[in-house]
């Protein structure tokens, strides 16, 4: 029973650093790790708690799967967002640039009326 | 009896239907000969009606009644002469200026003065009597000068403190008699627990219509103002309708009031008098004919005060003021129609139209053989101290003779400044005729019209030369008077 | 028969999602009309059997509980369904005609599309907590990838603050599930319940539920953690933007109702449900405040959506510790609350996205003499204002009423300040864009008449707001059918 | 039977559907538009007069479903709402016979005339209401939909009059809306009964009910323009003619009052309301707003503020009436919701026709219009005079019966109230008419319109005139059996019987 509350409380101080790293830092990929910390830290807490009177249970490990799954998808989909952000505005972080950035359109009528 | 609906019922529809003719500017000269005919038909129900006439309109605003009786029928009488021989007189008066406007004007005010004379219940009655007092206004600042638009917000102001008073009494008084009749309104006043308040409230109201003494302003100031006929009218009929009031409201006949009686006979007294001393002073003629009016109302709020004073005395003194009402009315119109008489060029015409102007005014002081004599005669002998005991009973025949002399210096002061202020020249022929029909009627047809029965006028040939002696020393004082003044102002 | 209909509900989504995906958007779209159609159909179909003969439960490919997906269809879940159809198909319809075909990067709105219709059907019949989960992030991410979709650099920026929030949203509520599961060994909602009732260890329960409902209000953009909501609802494309509004913030919103109404009443304690309640007040102030403040037109509605979530939140209060009368009185205020803001709020977006094609500007002041040549849209916006007052005959009204009568009965008088309130400050914003709209400025006619489809959309959409007031009866009637199919 | 129940919903929907044909209609569309206009109109009186022949037999009209649980939609015609349907459906003909005139050539006219006939759809929801919630309904959309007339100009001044308007009766209708709840959840829902609810509640109720009460005025009052909450109406005369003639002659403020009239004697009845002395203290508001109304009337220059604070003190003779208790005063006060909308309405035409064709707009601009107009000057005259309270026209009927009604239940003050304000009537109204008929014009007219032998053209003309006339055939026969007074007699004596 210890080992798996052992396994518990490590997944705990891993999601304590994640949420720490997440809330302090400023550079987009550097958030981005963090977040993953925090979803290994909460598999983690799956898989040590979830003991059914010593047999391993399979329920868990399944959902530990689809968690990894859609984290890996999420991740994915950050990094090309964050890439894509860097490459239009080259800022890596999510401060909003000096200047208000609505200039009074001039030319053709835009669907959205942002600027084209 | 259907002819006498009929007839009062077009006594009041045949003004306001000939309102139709000021729709269009070119019918204004077809209107403005018409005039003179609106009022026959009034004129027709008053000779021909008997008292007991009466017009039944249920849809009428609250349950409308029409209809005369002895005292009704004699002020219907004096009004449809006067609006008749003022019509007249108007057609030749009138300039072309505006001309629509008076038109409609005096036929508002003709329809809302015949309206209330014969009108029995409560709401038509003050329908009519607003519509009066309103569309006056419209004759009062008809000139359109300064003067007259000053003279007309006074005498609006007045008139419409007047009316809410009035409201406000007839409110109280069917309150009490919970009946929309004016028959039923004396009663009820009198038995009403607040009876002071409405009785307050009515003679205020009717006061200021009737020239009351702190409630006259507006006369002296609107007479002048007014066109001739309408200032006639004015003083002629419409005063008259303040005292209508009173005597279909008070109530008399059924409590003797002496307190209230004395209130009244002083404010009679000071009103005969207060009027003649103001009067004198007044360069205008109309102003001065003004003034006589308020002192002549002043000898009936006299009479009203006695009426009110013993309750057995009402009705024959009811008589005796419908009979001063009809010769006071039909006098003062022809002498307002008279000031705007031009004098013919000859030497004996001027004469001629002189003794004619002077003989309504000597009959208002009671000349023998005139209606004023007929009145006066029939007001002494009602007006015996004996007969009263309220305060000032005993006064009354120095009162009435003072008021007499009163009488006569305003019309010597009258004559005196219609002199100074007549030109020559020829008159048109219709202000001949109405000014004649006036003083005829005045003079003469007195004696024809339909008088209340119970005047206790004993055969007139005898009782004029037996009392000859007490209807003249007032007129000899007061030419004495005058012509003491008028040589005091030669030598300055 | 309920055999086609459960899997047309939730496998042509995602069959429709893969399809447009080997299409450009042109032929995409006629690809989506027949499937809107199919979905709606399919909707219908269900709302209709649940009316008819009760709600069911449907075990996903016969599985038993613990091992397979199981699906509860019960009035409220219908209704989210239907709601769903008719906002998703009429934001499908706008958007087709709205966005411009040739851009290269709209051939992926499709797919998108239907991947966040799938999410939401999943969510609104999921029965157990992980399914849930799944269906959650799958929203999440089509969401935020309709935001990025063909923006520039600040909608991007919006898009990946939107991502950070949803991520940690929902890892919260995994976690919460993961410690539920670690305590009870069961995910489905109703076995959960049953354990909790019978005399389950209730004490270190209420951290999990708290921890869950955090991660889902942050998901729902509640008062404190409102922060990302409004730039990515108001700069994204409007129809993305109607959705989102309408019904990506529903879900969680869905979710954390269904957990309160289950697990709140043995395991929230009087001082959270108040706590949410005043959060979600404050919601409703500051949301309106900052509406009224707002230079752009779509900023004004986004932080409108923020203040009127502020409403569904009062449900947590209202139905803690009260009778079930009032209990159920105030669940169909809130559902009514939450149809008729979805209406409204898809209405007023689709509009605002017109009238900023028409005026060339995204500014409140620049709709001057709108209200002249564009009075359609513009009425539109207006009928749909109209509802978000709660003014009758809207069903706003319907529920502000409902909740009045609900926080009356059960003695928490303060409520009703805040409903009243609330009232009047959407009043404040709605009628400064008419006020704008009536300046009469030009008299020559220089707006770009959008087609009229375009404008039929949104004016469909407040009307059904509209007469939800009027057929309240029956929708209340479907959605509060009790549910008695207990779990395993 | 179903024709009962459908009349009703018939008479409502005209003026429903005519809005949404009417918006729908392209802004050319001039002819049509006027015939849908007129046709609505008379189809609508048609409907009324006949649910008018139908409760002066007695016979029942209702439509109800439920719309909440808990809570229906009723409608229903009984003699009270009939005084008030019948009112706005005949001004409604009028109003948009005027309309039709005087927005000749400008533009908006679609969206004027679509908000204009859902403003007449809600008022006969108001009359129609048959209960407190279905009442509230229509009473929210009356403020929506008049909100875009009162802006209709669009100018700077007419937007701040608009959002003063919105501020005043949003709040006033939150209050009212917070005052249904509470009583709903009091005492459940409430159809308007004859005789009202509360004669014997017991006394623990009283406090909450005072208080409901009192919100209720609050509510109500904003709309009915008493004092403390009449700030709007004077600013929303910067609205085209006959928006303020409908508006604040027929549709809002009669709005206010009919609510008070219906809580008052429908909810809580005359006899409870008198026992725990809620009327004493509306009746003192109601007296201090017609002091107050004409008092601030005296010292208007523009001619249609004048008659706008003239509004705010007319609409408290109605909520007076309501305090006089005895069966008499209150038929008053009923009857001059009828007598006040046709005096003001011909009021507001004829301030509309000078505006129009004679651009005047200030009182001392008015000199000698009585000669260039007299047609329109007459019908001002007639409807001054009404105002004051000369007989023989229909408001001095409405002074009279609450006067004598005053004095009948000892409460005399009311007459002295009554005497100070047709005063003050007659101060501010008497000098206009001075200006119209007996002053000359000195200088032109700011910026004449010619319609060659007309004053003005036959649309902006006739309605004063009719207005007018029906004001002083109102007078004239209010003895009859259909005329206002009789009407409103036969309503009192239904709710004082039971």
């Amino acid at each position: 029973m210890t080992s798996a509350l052992l396994y518990a409380f490590a997944g705990v101080a891993l999601c304590g650093i994640g949420l720490f790293g997440f809330l302090r830092l400023q550079h987009l990929l550097r958030k981005l790790m963090a977040f993953n910390l925090i979803g290994s830290g909460v598999f983690l807490i799956m898989v040590g708690l979830a003991q059914r009177n010593g047999q391993p249970d399979p329920v868990p490990q399944a959902l530990v799967l689809t968690g990894i799954v859609v984290a890996i998808a999420a991740t994915a989909l950050a990094v090309v967002l964050i890439r894509r952000y860097y490459h239009l505005s080259g800022q890596t972080t999510l401060a909003e640039p000096a200047r208000e950035n609505v200039r009074p359109k001039a030319r053709a009528v835009n669907r959205e009326g942002a600027p084209e | 009896m259907f002819a006498s609906n009929l007839l009062l019922l077009l006594a009041i529809i045949l003004p306001l239907a000939s309102l139709l003719l000021a729709l269009r500017p070119d019918w204004q000269q077809a209107y403005r000969y018409c005039l003179p005919v609106l009022p026959l038909p009034a004129l027709l129900a008053g000779l021909t009606l008997g008292p007991d006439a009466s017009l039944e309109l249920p849809g009428l605003l609250l349950g409308g009644l029409w209809g005369l009786n002895e005292l009704r029928q004699v002020f219907l009488v004096l009004t449809a002469t006067l609006w008749l021989a003022a019509g007249v007189f108007a057609v030749g008066y009138l300039k072309v200026h505006y001309l629509r406007r008076f038109c409609v004007f005096w036929t508002l005010t003709l329809a809302g003065n015949l309206g209330l004379v014969i009108a029995q219940d409560v709401a038509s009655f003050y329908s009519f009597f607003a519509l009066m007092t309103f569309a006056g206004y419209g004759l009062v600042v008809h000139e359109g000068s300064k003067e007259a638009n000053r003279a007309g917000r006074v005498y609006l102001a007045m008139a419409v403190a007047g009316e809410m008073a009035i409201l406000t009494g007839l409110l109280m008084a069917v309150q009490q008699a919970d009946s929309g009749l004016l028959a039923d309104l004396p009663a009820a006043v009198a038995q009403a627990d607040r009876r002071w308040l409405i009785m307050f409230l009515l003679l205020a109201g009717f006061g200021v219509k009737a020239g009351l003494p702190l409630l006259h302003f507006w006369l002296p100031l609107a007479h002048p103002v007014a066109p001739t006929p309408a200032s006639a009218v004015l003083s002629g009929a419409m005063i008259k309708a303040g005292l209508l009031g009173w005597l279909v409201t008070l109530p008399f006949g059924e409590v003797s009031l002496p307190g209230w009686g004395n209130v009244l006979v002083i404010l009679g007294a000071v009103g005969s008098l207060g009027g003649a001393v103001l009067g004198v002073r007044h360069r205008r003629p109309k102003a001065v004919l003004a003034y006589s009016s308020i002192s002549q109302m002043g000898l009936m709020t006299l009479m009203v005060g006695a009426a009110l004073a013993n309750a057995e005395y009402a009705g024959p003194l009811f008589a005796v003021i419908g009979l001063y009402v009809l010769h006071h009315g039909l006098a003062k119109g022809s002498l307002f129609l008279s000031t705007a008489m031009a004098l013919p060029a000859g030497r004996s015409g001027q004469w001629l139209l002189w003794v004619l102007v002077a003989l309504p005014g000597l009959s208002l002081s009671g000349l023998p053989y005139t209606s004023g004599a007929a009145s006066k005669l029939a007001m002494k002998e009602l007006l015996k101290p004996e007969n009263f005991e309220f305060a000032l009973a005993p006064y009354l025949p120095a009162l009435m003779s003072a008021g007499a002399v009163a009488t006569m210096l305003l019309v010597w002061r009258f004559l005196w400044v219609q002199r100074t202020a007549v030109g020559t020249g020829n008159n048109p022929v219709f202000m001949w005729l109405g000014w004649g029909l006036a003083t005829i009627s005045s003079l003469v047809l007195f004696w024809f019209l339909p008088w209340p029965r119970e005047a206790s006028v004993p055969g007139w040939p005898g009782s004029m030369v037996h009392s000859a002696w007490s209807l003249v020393w007032p007129i000899l004082l007061a030419t004495i008077i005058s012509a003491v003044a008028w040589r005091s102002v030669k030598q300055r | 028969m309920t055999l086609w209909l459960m899997a047309g509900l939730l496998f042509t989504p995602l069959a429709w999602a893969v399809l447009t995906l080997l299409l450009d958007f042109s032929k995409g779209r006629v690809v989506t009309w027949l499937g809107i159609l199919v979905q709606v159909l399919v909707s219908l179909g269900l709302w209709a059997a649940v009316a008819s003969d009760g709600e069911f439960l449907y075990l996903l490919g016969g599985w038993q509980a613990p091992m397979g997906i199981e699906l509860r269809v019960d009035g409220l879940a219908v209704t989210f369904v239907l709601l769903t159809a008719l906002v998703a198909a009429a934001c499908g319809w706008h958007a087709s005609i709205y966005l411009d075909p040739d851009k290269p990067w709209n051939r992926y709105f499709w797919p998108l599309f239907w991947f966040l219709w799938a999410g939401l059907n999943a969510v609104w019949l999921g029965g157990d907590l992980f399914n849930v989960y799944v269906g959650l992030e799958l929203i999440s991410l089509a969401a935020v990838g309709l935001v990025a979709l063909g923006g520039q650099a600040d909608a991007l920026r919006a898009a990946i603050r939107y991502l950070m929030a949803a991520l940690l949203g929902s890892l919260a509520y995994l976690l919460g599930v993961a410690l539920i599961y670690g305590q009870f060994g069961t995910l489905s909602l109703a076995g959960v319940t049953d354990l909790v009732s019978n005399g389950g260890a209730q004490s270190n329960l209420t951290f999990p539920l708290i921890l869950m409902l955090l991660g889902l209000a942050l998901k729902t953009a509640l008062f404190p953690m409102h922060g990302w909501l409004p730039p990515a609802h108001g700069i994204a494309k409007s129809p993305v933007s109607a959705l989102l509004s309408a019904l990506v913030v529903k879900a969680s919103f869905y979710i954390a109702a269904r957990l309160w109404l289950d697990l709140g009443g043995d395991l929230g304690g009087y001082a959270l449900a108040q706590l949410i309640g005043v959060l979600g007040s404050l919601a409703v102030i500051w949301g309106s405040w900052l509406a009224f403040r707002q230079a752009k037109l779509k900023q004004v509605v986004a932080y409108s959506s923020v203040a009127q979530i502020g409403y569904l939140f009062l449900l947590f209060p209202l139905t803690w510790g009260v009778t079930d009368a009032i209990s159920q009185q105030a669940q169909q205020g809130i559902t009514l609350q939450v149809v008729s803001h979805a209406l409204a709020k898809a209405a007023m977006f689709l509009a605002a996205g017109n009238l900023i094609m028409s005026v060339g500007s995204n500014r409140v002041d620049a709709l001057a003499g709108v209200s002249r040549f564009l009075p359609f849209s513009l009425f539109s916006f207006g009928l749909a204002g109209v509802s978000l007052m709660g003014l009758p005959p809207t069903g706003g009204f319907a529920a502000k009423w409902l909740l009045l009568q609900a926080s009356l009965a059960s003695g928490q008088w303060w409520w009703l300040g805040v409903l009243l309130a609330g009232g009047l400050l959407s009043a404040a914003y709605v009628f400064r864009v008419y006020r704008a709209s009536f300046i009469e400025a030009t008299d020559t006619d220089q707006f770009y008449h959008p087609s009229r489809s375009l404008e039929v959309i949104p004016m469909i959409l407040a009307l059904l707001s509209l007469g939800l007031g009027l057929v309240a009866e029956p929708v209340l009637s479907v959605m509060s059918l009790p549910f008695e199919g207990a779990g395993s | 039977m179903n024709l009962s129940v459908l009349m009703p919903v018939f008479a409502l929907m005209t003026s429903l559907l005519a809005s949404v044909v009417l918006f729908a209609l392209p802004e050319k569309g001039h002819r049509l538009r006027t015939i849908i206009n007129l046709a609505a109109a008379i189809l609508k009186i048609a409907l009324v007069g006949v649910m008018i022949w139908g409760v002066a037999q007695g016979c029942k009209y209702e439509a109800a479903f439920t719309m909440l649980p808990g809570v229906e939609f009723v409608l229903r015609a009984d003699a009270l709402s009939m005084l008030f349907a019948g009112l706005s459906a005949l001004l409604w003909l009028l109003t948009t016979i005027y309309a039709v005139g005087y927005l000749e050539d400008s533009p908006n006219r679609s969206r004027f005339f679509g908000f204009f006939s859902l403003c007449v759809a809600s008022t006969m929801g108001i009359a129609l209401a048959g209960n407190l919630f279905t009442f509230f309904l229509f009473y929210e959309m009356l403020t929506l939909s008049t909100y875009p007339l009162v802006v209709h100009r669009g100018t700077t001044k007419a937007l701040r009059a608009g959002r003063n308007y919105i501020i005043y009766t949003l709040t006033g209708g939150a209050v009212l809306l917070f005052a249904i709840a509470w009583l709903h959840g009091l005492v459940g829902d409430l159809r308007f009964q004859e005789g009202g609810y509360f004669s014997d509640i017991a006394p623990s109720m009283r406090g909450p009910l005072a208080i409901i009460f009192v919100l209720m005025m609050v509510g109500l009052g904003v709309k009915a323009a008493l004092v403390p909450f009449h700030g709007w109406l004077p600013q929303a005369m910067v609205a085209p003619a006959p928006v303020s003639a409908l508006l604040h002659a027929v549709a809002v403020v009669k709005a206010g009052a009919f609510g008070i009239i219906r809580v008052v004697f429908e909810i809580y009845g005359l006899e409870a309301a008198k026992d725990m002395g809620l009327l004493a203290g509306l009746s003192v508001v109601a007296a201090f707003t017609i002091i107050y109304g004409s008092t601030r009337a005296l010292y208007q220059v523009d001619l249609k503020r004048r008659l706008a604070f003239s509004t705010v003190s007319q609409v408290s003779y109605i909520v007076l009436g309501l305090c006089l208790l005895g069966p008499v005063g209150v038929a008053g006060g009923l009857v001059h919701l009828v007598h006040q909308g046709i005096m003001k309405i011909t009021l507001f035409f004829c301030a509309g026709n000078y505006a129009e064709t004679l651009g005047v707009h200030r009182i001392d601009e008015l000199d000698g219009a009585g000669k260039r107009m007299p047609g329109t000057s007459v019908a001002f005259t007639l409807g001054a005079f009404g105002m004051i309270g000369a007989p023989p026209l229909a408001g001095f009927i409405t002074k009279w019966t609450m006067g004598s009604g005053a004095l009948a239940v000892g409460m005399d003050w009311v007459v002295a109230v009554l005497v100070i304000s047709s005063l003050l009537n007659a101060a501010y109204f008497l000098p206009i008419l001075h200006r119209l008929w007996f002053a000359e014009q000195c200088e032109p007219w700011p910026h004449e319109r010619r319609w060659g032998r007309l004053e003005t053209s036959a649309w902006l003309l006739w309605p004063p005139l009719i207005t007018a006339a029906l004001m002083l055939v109102a007078g004239l026969i209010a003895n009859l059996p259909f005329s206002p007074l009789s009407w409103a007699e036969l309503i009192v004596a239904r709710e004082v019987a039971l």
